[in-house]
């Protein structure tokens, strides 16, 4: 029986990252809107190198943040809309395990492309050298919390009229304990280089938290949105 | 359970809230009028704010009040949500503009208030900053429910959100005021603050009471007239409305 | 009657804040169908929502070999598979890696990969198994959808309008398979405004438990 | 002929509004989302006034954007499923006018209320008083070239594979040169206070432009996602 | 045969890279019906949306009132009313809306309101005209759509299964709806592969024009 859960969450997973595939512009589209934003800034702000340093740290967090919100719509939406998540629903597995592998597939498609291109960014953005590892861990820690959490959002608001923007105002407010520390931590090893320890150590405690609770949430939440 | 269900049906709430309201709206009305006297003549001018301080009487109910009507709306959701209890559901839904409204009057006043304390009327303090994301809170939970017609998955919606929601506000509190001291200190803080003498607490507590009863007798106005939108089609509700054309 | 090994009894079905049918029951036994009928918006696809136990009944309960399904929980949906107004299928993949998603997902650990190109046969889909499902026609993504259901091989089929956009031979086609189904100790639970041949088959006519005035 | 063309747009502007009021969260979501990306800078920087003023045009303007670059995708998305852009293909009518009718109800719903509300914004962000009109002017003439030029993407990623985060993709370059202008002349009047009205008029030039060909553009870009 | 009100002549479409059909020609005069049909994927959705010129086909020519209807374009469409697979219906206004937008944007000025109120009487919704469209079963939803043929008053018809999900009342009145369409000098063209009784159509087999083995 468990065996034969793990392999129903494997397929989950498998099918998800095949369906992305396929969609292969999606698999860039959270990565190129991250780069995008982080882009916009300079332009907005001005191309001094110290005040660009200064936001840096804020500017590619909040970013990978609201790249994180933006693709939290192909989570279930485009399932719901072909009846695929009746059938999840109808499948003889726990529903919470299954969607904890569609997001751990959403991770991997997200949240992971955008850790590892953010040094580039980095340079980009003035950030000192010494505090782009701790940008790197920090998103690594952080970015699975934001799928984790906004999955619960996203699929509340699954077939709710003007779903797609009520997802950002939902799942942002919930969000900012992630960005605070995460940014924290990119800010305070640009400094001292201390300090950020504690940060990231809270950031990983949020995304033990958010795994024990989210998956339940979000499964609670999909019934709830297909009754 | 039984209790909670002999007294949880909605006719029986209507009845029994329409007898208390009378009660807590003449207990409400003595609160803030004494509140009001206390707090406007009894209580002396600051020596350092003069009579600026005396807003202080309306901002720090509302914020306390902000707070516990979270509580209150979650425990409400999630109570209606696991024993899938109506009333509950209701008095979730009827209190959550309350508590917006008790959060926007803190953020009101508190600005109004910032403008002669600190020169400015907004700084990122931690106070300032968890309470303007307790209002995204309120605003999204409400939305949430304005945006699902069917009454019953309107809740259930809900109530997810704001047990989640009550999971995090903690979290997010704490992580907001470690935000402000792990980081160096803010140019401007809520450092200055009067300190609390008696003549001024005794108005404050007052206040803080009438801001409560307040809360109640709008929850049970509210509350009553959802269930009747709710109930309109049942025969109690249409004899009522018959009886009294 | 207590043989039934699919039952519900006392069954009351809300939308918004109307009750569409209250007090109705029924009983499926081995090898038993029946045909749900009655007019547009009536509630039949209400009701097969929740008998599959996709949403909640407002009162009633629905049982499976005598236990409530809110009890039984994934053991009762292993038992069921629901074809619903909407396909279920997942534009970007191919028709037969709909069917292979599904047999790892849904179906029995034991199912043999097989099947799906056997289900593929069965509904004439071979021949373009590896055409995306978004570019395919109405009624071909029809059959994809009822095609699930021979991968599944559950025991209990409820099906909302299974012959939507079939062409006639198609419908025959489907006929046929849920009378094997039927033969075979399965149950069949079939809601049609569609003209359809199955031996056996019992009408069911909702409209006796409507409490709607239209 | 010309009284009827009128009436339908009239009815079609009419429609756009109505449909928004009925999903009464989206109304305010592009607002809401505007106010909380705003809020997530102070956040994600810092707390400091004299940082926060020197990105502030930047950020708010950014904000800005990327409210409109989200709300797009309920320009023409929702139609286009239920079938109804079908339908409006089959109008008597020239689809361009009609176009611009949906253009002109998504803008007083998601451009307007965003420049009305950004003073408040501004405050927070600690941007001088003497900017503030600017900040609105610019608003008000760059939002409505926002909504105008995006459309064209919008419609043309219509049934696309992730055709929701392609159009961010697609449209934010063309968005660049509004957001220059924008957040330079919000910057401008911050410091010296002159300057600021050259770049206003390059705003209304850029609106200018984008209402004689983004009508146009955008229901050549409808024919093509409908054949 | 040349007094052809509609005409398509030498019509080739193609999907991705086949070619469905080839070389087809068709005429419709007033009063006269065609009901296309051919087995699920043979292409007659695609046909239909290129002769109502939603999509461009890859060869030959169709023809109003023996002038192209590229270049009649607008003047065209304003004598065609089109129901697809999909019901292009709003689900967020009501079903009197939802018709209401249809008569102010797409009908000819002249049409009075009434024949909205009209409309929803004539297909049965007229209870529940205030109900958003997204609550409407399947087949009231198919019912609006319909409705929308009696707002908009156009000559010709063109109607991709209309009959899914309807009631076997509503599949009579719908027939006999077409068949007063047809009387007052309408024009139709009908893909279904339900049966239904309309005095007079005929049959048009696009199995002849095909191009595919499948
Ligand atoms: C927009 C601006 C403001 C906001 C959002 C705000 C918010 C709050 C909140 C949430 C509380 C409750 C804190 C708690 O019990 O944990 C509070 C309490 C209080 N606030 Fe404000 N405040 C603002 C401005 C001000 C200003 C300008 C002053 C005066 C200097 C002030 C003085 C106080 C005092 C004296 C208390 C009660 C102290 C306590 O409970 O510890 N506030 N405020
Ligand atoms: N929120 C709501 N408020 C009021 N009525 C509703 C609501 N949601 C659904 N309805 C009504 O409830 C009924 C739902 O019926 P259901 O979809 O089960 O019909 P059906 O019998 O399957 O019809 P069809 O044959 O057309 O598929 C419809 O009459 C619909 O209009
Ligand atoms: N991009 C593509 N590549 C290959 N084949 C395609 C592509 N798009 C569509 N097709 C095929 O073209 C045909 C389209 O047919 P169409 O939708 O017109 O069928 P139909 O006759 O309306 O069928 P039905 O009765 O099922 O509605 C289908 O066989 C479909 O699989
Ligand atoms: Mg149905
Ligand atoms: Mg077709």
């Amino acid at each position: 029986m468990t065996a034969d859960v793990l392999t129903a969450m494997r397929s989950v997973f498998g099918r998800e990252l095949l369906v992305f595939w396929r969609r292969s512009t999606e698999v860039m589209t959270a990565l190129v809107f991250f780069v995008i934003v982080t882009t916009l800034f300079p332009l907005a702000i001005g191309p001094e190198r110290h005040e660009l340093m200064l936001v840096a740290p804020g500017v590619l967090w909040v970013a990978a943040l609201l790249a994180t919100t933006l693709s939290l719509n192909h989570l279930f939406a485009s399932d719901y809309q072909d009846g695929s998540l009746e059938q999840l629903l109808m499948s003889p597995h726990p529903l919470s395990l299954l969607v904890l592998a569609k997001m751990a597939a959403h991770w991997v498609l997200t949240g992971l492309p955008l850790a590892l291109l953010s040094p580039l960014l980095a340079v980009q953005m003035a950030l000192p050298a010494k505090a782009i590892g701790t940008l790197v861990v920090s998103l690594l820690l952080g970015t699975p919390t934001l799928t984790l959490i906004g999955a619960v959002p996203a699929a509340l608001t699954l077939g709710v009229r003007g779903g797609g923007v009520l997802v950002s105002l939902l799942v942002l407010p919930l969000y900012t304990p992630v960005l605070i520390f995460g940014a924290e931590a990119v800010a305070a090893s640009a400094g001292q280089g201390f300090a950020s320890v504690a940060h990231l150590s809270l950031l990983g405690a949020f995304l033990a938290l958010a795994l024990s609770f989210a998956p339940w949430a979000s499964s609670a939440a999909l019934r709830v949105s297909l009754d | 359970m039984k209790f909670i269900h002999k007294y949880g049906a909605p006719k029986r709430f209507y009845q029994l809230a329409g007898t208390f309201i009378p009660w807590f709206a003449g207990i409400t009305a003595v609160l803030f009028v004494s509140g009001l006297y206390l707090g406007l003549y009894w209580a002396p001018p600051d020596y350092q704010q003069g009579d600026a301080y005396r807003i202080m009487f309306v901002h720090v109910p509302n914020a306390w009040m902000s707070m516990m009507a979270y509580v209150i709306m979650a425990s409400f959701a999630a109570t209606g949500y696991i024993w899938n209890i109506r009333l509950a559901d209701i008095l979730a839904r009827v209190s959550a503009p309350l508590g917006a409204s008790f959060t926007l009057t803190a953020l009101v006043t508190g600005s109004l208030w910032g403008k002669p304390m600190w020169g400015t009327y907004w700084v990122w303090d931690a106070r300032l900053t968890s309470e303007l994301i307790l209002f995204f809170l309120y605003v999204g939970y409400m939305a949430l429910q304005a945006s699902i017609d069917d009454a019953r998955r309107a809740a259930h919606a809900s109530a997810i959100l704001a047990i989640v929601g009550v999971v995090n506000i903690p979290i997010i509190h704490y992580s907001v005021y470690w935000w402000h001291t792990l980081h160096q200190p803010a140019s401007l803080t809520l450092t200055n603050q009067p300190k609390i003498y008696a003549t001024m607490l005794i108005p404050l507590i007052v206040m803080s009471l009438a801001f409560m009863f307040f809360y109640l007798t709008m929850l049970c106005v509210r509350a009553r007239s959802e269930i009747l939108l709710r109930e309109r089609h049942t025969d109690w509700v249409r004899k009522l409305v018959e009886g009294k054309p | 009657m207590s043989d039934g090994l699919f039952a519900a009894r006392g069954l009351a079905c809300m939308r918004g804040d109307r009750t569409l049918f209250a007090g109705l029951s029924l009983e499926l036994a081995e090898g038993q169908a029946l045909h749900v009928r009655g007019p547009n918006g009536l509630g039949k696809t209400t009701l097969l929502r929740a008998l599959c136990g996709l949403s909640r009944p407002a009162r009633g309960e629905v049982r499976w070999r005598g236990e409530l399904i809110t009890d039984l929980a994934d053991d009762f949906t292993a038992e069921v598979a629901y074809v619903g107004h909407l396909n279920g299928i997942q534009g970007d993949l191919t028709a037969g890696e709909n069917l292979e998603v599904a047999r790892r997902v849904f179906a029995r650990r034991t199912t043999p990969p097989q099947v799906v190109s056997e289900a593929l046969e069965r509904v004439g889909l071979r021949a373009i198994a590896d055409r995306p499902a978004r570019y395919l026609s109405q009624g071909q993504k029809r059959r994809l959808a009822l095609a699930r259901l021979l991968v599944l091989r559950r025991p209990l089929w409820i099906l909302d309008e299974p012959f939507t956009a079939l062409d006639a031979a198609s419908v025959v086609g489907l006929s046929a398979l849920i009378g094997e189904h039927l033969a075979a100790g399965g149950l069949a639970l079939i809601v049609s405004h569609q003209a359809f041949d199955i031996p056996g088959i019992e009408d069911f006519e909702l409209a006796r438990y409507s409490r709607t005035r239209k």
